[in-house]
């Protein structure tokens, strides 16, 4: 599965929220196979804080079009500098990079869990798992009501279950405290969010025997397994998440 | 017509191109982006005997124009390498060479000697300048006593082309040049990375696990320049430089300084086809210059 | 509330920010862009007894971010000093330092002697790390023998606040530190410039006239905050922080690696007004994260 | 005379030949007042090759529009990146600053040498010789005619004397060339350009005993003064060209 160095077409830019962005970025050579779970490796042109790539997970991907989408978080320059590309700009790329999540079999439940920008690997996992027969709900956890970010593409593969931490909306808390993650049998969970939330669903997925796989989004450097600086420490030592990852089983993470 | 080839030792090297240890894994991880016989060497991962973890993470920071690393070398060690790595680097049409890695003179000595057996090892590049190790590493390159034992005890067991890796975080980076060219190594390569910090003020600790770590990238290049010209005045040998090549003129400057080759480290996590762009431009810059080999321009600035 | 006074030696500032010598001329020219007696204190440039012409253009070449100077301490002399500046300077509603330099020991300690008997002048740092003259300065800087007799000199004749500005071009900055501290400084400054070079590949000429200078900013700002960590664990006295410091995000990196007071270089050449913009910041950092003094967080990181 | 950090507000920005721009910058707050001969220093933003400002002549003042006017030559990336720069964008600069060039008598014979971007300090210069009742000539150096400047502006405020290298257009060779600059007995001569055309100028208006200014573009790093990166070798030592220049009087420079 070769990766590769692209330039590709921004083709729309749409804030979702407050410090999100939701990118559309076309292939003019057409998009070479992705798998759920793997991501980019994106460089951001003309800024000194921004000497090394930054990576960002494939939210989505269209064949149709040729493009991939991009939920983008603006915490620093570089992320602040992606959300002012402008449809016709471009954006150099290396991907597709890293390992993917391991897809349900037929009539499997699965559940999607994902905080704030956790959310980005997993609409493309759901289509995926949808497309397998599985059957997906989706929990996504937010700070509050006004952090919500549009999750209409996952209401089109499952039912979708809020929790907020004050209450605002949904379930108050975490996402673990929804009734129907902790109550159902689930087949499979799959996870991506900040670290103590996909520790904790790890563990609720543990106790539970429930095959869990989690996205980890260590530091990156090159992004290709030439670096090692974005280790984790497993069962079998320290292996690079960004070849070895980004999605683990929770049963090799030494958590 | 430009002729690329360059001798360092007893090496041939096609082009005057490598990568540097520790930024270009084994080579097999730029397959997919260009073909990697076409440098004149590929210098793989930090070796030691003994298998290493390396440091916990997190083991990078991005400063102003660079990064710091305190990968600390991690790598499977020397019977995984033979067993597993060697077989499959083989097949490079070019020079493999090995970055050997020890806590103490026996460690090197006896990775050396298991590294000259292999046939498709033609050179070592003997490391004394890591910085992300407790023992060893640039405690060896910072002090003239060790330096000169450890080599010595090196080029001992070791009879093709070998090559010292400098540590900048010194005074008198030629002073080590100097001793590496009286124990009879091949070449000198400079620079490693210089000791450096960062700290993420919101926490309030330091940003790598291990304090400090090693700087990289286009902020050291006048550092590392500085160091090429200071020791390729100094010795004989030819000197390899490292430090900050994001392309082809980087590469031409450091020809300029007195390099016979250079490697290119950091800029291959931003731009995987680096190395090869460079190959491509420094014969380019021979070409419009009238120059008919790096050799003509090695050191050759009007002062 | 926040109380940003912090003290050097006999010395009170009202804040912990000063500018770099050579960096900031002697403050008139940054009147226009805001109040210079705002700040913590203002290091002068750099002066000599002698007038001094300094180096031939050019003198200057920009690096990724950095820059390489050569100025080679032009400056009219102590006479012209005494005379025309320091009567201006002594408006200031805050500490003027000059930076003192010499070729011999001589040199340094009659400078300092002059200097002594300006009523104005609390403190000067003794600049035992300039990498663009011929003679003294890093050569001082480097070797510790001659580093620990200089200060002895200056010591001995100078009984107000006596900082020591020391040069990053060693192996262990730490240790000169020490010997500063020894030799009853009241504090220690640093980082001065890194040792560098660039060369210009059309013309394949040096872009410096003195072939290597000075590399300051960012750049070298992972390096700086090293040294500053490492001599702040090894020393009692204040240790000044000084290395691409470009807004007070960076300043407080400093002061947690340990540094009790920065300077601010190279960036007010790009902004001028960055002295007065990390003054602020500082105060906002402390009072934001329930701190009430810059010496709360001096060396307070988890390691 | 205040210098001040302002963002300066771009107007226009249009190309007037291969490589070189002609940019209109507004100050909302006012403009300070600007002599001719002074330059600002700008700062580019987003790119990590340029960590210093660039330093730009004033071309050109209109008073009412609260504008400056640059002309620029893309020479390498910090020109480059100005030269994109849009209509509303910001132009962060500090100015005005050094000297500027001494203004003629009434009825003075002036002439105005310009080689390629040198044109660019001479324009606002001739407008105000001409406030002073001086007599202006201009005389334009070109490599060639495809290389040859839109000088629309000069001609209004006097006769146009061009020399091209190779003689495709004008006087072929050097502005020393150009008969009118041999023979008429100018009161003062102003020139700009690359070092070797000031230098053969100065010498013929040295050899003649006309008085004669030069503006220089040595590097700068601070552009105020602060650095003494700029100095240029005169018969006082070495003097600050952003300060003390960076026009000089051909007397005081040792060339
Ligand atoms: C495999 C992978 C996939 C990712 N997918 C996405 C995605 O789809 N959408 C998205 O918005 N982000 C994603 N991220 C995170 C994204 O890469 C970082 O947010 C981005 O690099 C920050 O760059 P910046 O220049 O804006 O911030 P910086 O200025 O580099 O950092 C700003 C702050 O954010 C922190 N930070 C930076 N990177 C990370 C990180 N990786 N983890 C935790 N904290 C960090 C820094 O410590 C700093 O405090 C992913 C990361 C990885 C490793
Ligand atoms: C007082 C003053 C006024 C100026 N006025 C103008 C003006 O009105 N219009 C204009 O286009 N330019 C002017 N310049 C020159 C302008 O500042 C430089 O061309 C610019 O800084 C180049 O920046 P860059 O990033 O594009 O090129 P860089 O990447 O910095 O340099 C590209 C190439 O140009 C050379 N170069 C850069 N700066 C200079 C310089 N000052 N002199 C000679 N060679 C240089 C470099 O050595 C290099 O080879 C002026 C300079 C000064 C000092
Ligand atoms: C992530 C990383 C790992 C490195 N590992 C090694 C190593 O194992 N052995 C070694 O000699 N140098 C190692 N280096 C240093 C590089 O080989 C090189 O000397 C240094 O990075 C400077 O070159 P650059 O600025 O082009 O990267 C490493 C550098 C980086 C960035
Ligand atoms: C143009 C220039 C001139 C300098 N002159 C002096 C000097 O005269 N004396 C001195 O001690 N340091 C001098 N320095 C060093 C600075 O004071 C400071 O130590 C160094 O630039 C690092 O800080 P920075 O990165 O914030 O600039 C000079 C630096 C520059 C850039
Ligand atoms: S980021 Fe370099 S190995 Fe993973
Ligand atoms: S550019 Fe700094 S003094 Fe002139």
């Amino acid at each position: 599965m070769g990766k590769r160095v692209e330039d590709l077409i921004i083709l729309a830019n749409r804030q979702i929220n407050q410090g999100f962005f939701l990118l559309e970025a076309k292939s003019l050579i057409g998009l070479p196979v992705i798998l759920p779970g793997q991501f980019l490796q994106v460089r951001v042109d003309n800024a000194p804080q921004t000497f090394l790539r930054r990576p960002l997970s494939v939210h989505d991907v269209n064949y149709e079009r040729d493009s991939v989408s991009l939920l983008v978080q603006v915490l620093g320059e570089g992320t602040r500098m992606l959300s002012g590309l402008k449809p016709g700009d471009t954006l150099n790329v290396i991907y597709p990079l890293g390992n993917s999540f391991t897809l349900p079999g037929k009539g499997e439940r699965v559940m999607l869990a994902g905080g704030g920008c956790g959310m980005a690997p997993l609409l493309y996992l759901g289509r995926k798992a949808r497309e397998c027969g599985a059957e997906v709900s989706v929990a996504l956890g937010f700070r509050n009501s006004s952090r919500i970010l549009d999750f209409s593409e996952f209401r089109k593969i499952g039912e979708v279950f809020i929790a907020t931490e004050d209450g605002t909306e949904g379930t108050r808390g975490f996402i673990t405290d929804i009734p129907a993650f902790r109550e159902s049998n689930w087949d499979r969970i799959y996870c991506c969010g900040p670290e103590p939330m996909m520790k904790s669903i790890a563990k609720a997925a543990g106790e539970r025997d429930i095959f869990c796989e989690v996205s980890l989004e260590n530091l990156m450097a090159c992004g290709i397994g030439a670096c090692l600086c974005c280790v984790v420490n497993t069962s079998e030592g320290h292996v690079c998440t960004c070849t070895e990852g980004p999605v683990f089983n929770i049963r090799t993470l030494l958590w | 017509m430009v002729d690329l080839s360059v001798k360092i030792g007893k090496l041939v090297l096609k082009n005057p191109v490598m990568t540097a240890s520790g930024t270009f894994g084994y080579g097999a991880e730029f397959d997919d982006f260009f073909d990697v016989s076409s440098l004149g060497a590929i210098i793989v991962k930090g070796t030691t005997f003994e298998p290493r973890e390396g440091n916990p993470y997190p083991r990078m920071a991005e400063t102003p124009s660079g990064m710091l690393n305190a990968v600390g070398l991690q790598n499977k060690g020397i019977d995984y390498f033979e067993t597993k790595i060697y077989p499959v680097i083989s097949r490079y049409e070019t020079n493999v060479i090995v970055n050997v890695n020890g806590s103490n003179i026996d460690d090197y000595v006896q990775l050396t000697k298991r590294i000259e057996k292999l046939e498709n090892i033609p050179a070592i590049e003997l490391n004394i300048s890591c910085p992300n190790v407790k023992m060893g590493g640039m405690a060896f390159g910072t002090n003239t006593v060790s330096a000169r034992e450890v080599i010595r005890a090196v080029r001992d067991v070791y009879s093709r082309t070998l090559i010292v890796k400098l540590s900048p975080n010194v005074t008198n980076i030629a002073e080590f040049g100097v001793i590496a060219q009286e124990e009879g190594a091949d070449a000198v390569s400079l620079i490693n990375t210089l000791l450096g910090m960062a700290i993420d003020i919101k926490e309030r600790r330091p940003k790598l696990s291990t304090v400090t770590g090693g700087l990289s990238g286009p902020a050291v290049k006048p550092v590392a320049l500085r160091m090429v010209w200071q020791t390729a005045k100094a010795v004989s040998i030819p000197v390899i430089g490292i430090g900050g090549i994001m392309n082809a003129d980087d590469a031409v400057e450091f020809i300029l300084a007195g390099a016979s080759a250079v490697q290119v480290g950091t800029a291959s996590f931003i731009n995987p086809v680096t190395a090869s762009e460079v190959v491509k431009g420094i014969a380019e810059y021979l070409q419009l210059n009238g120059f008919h080999s790096p050799g003509d321009i090695v050191g050759n600035i009007k002062i």
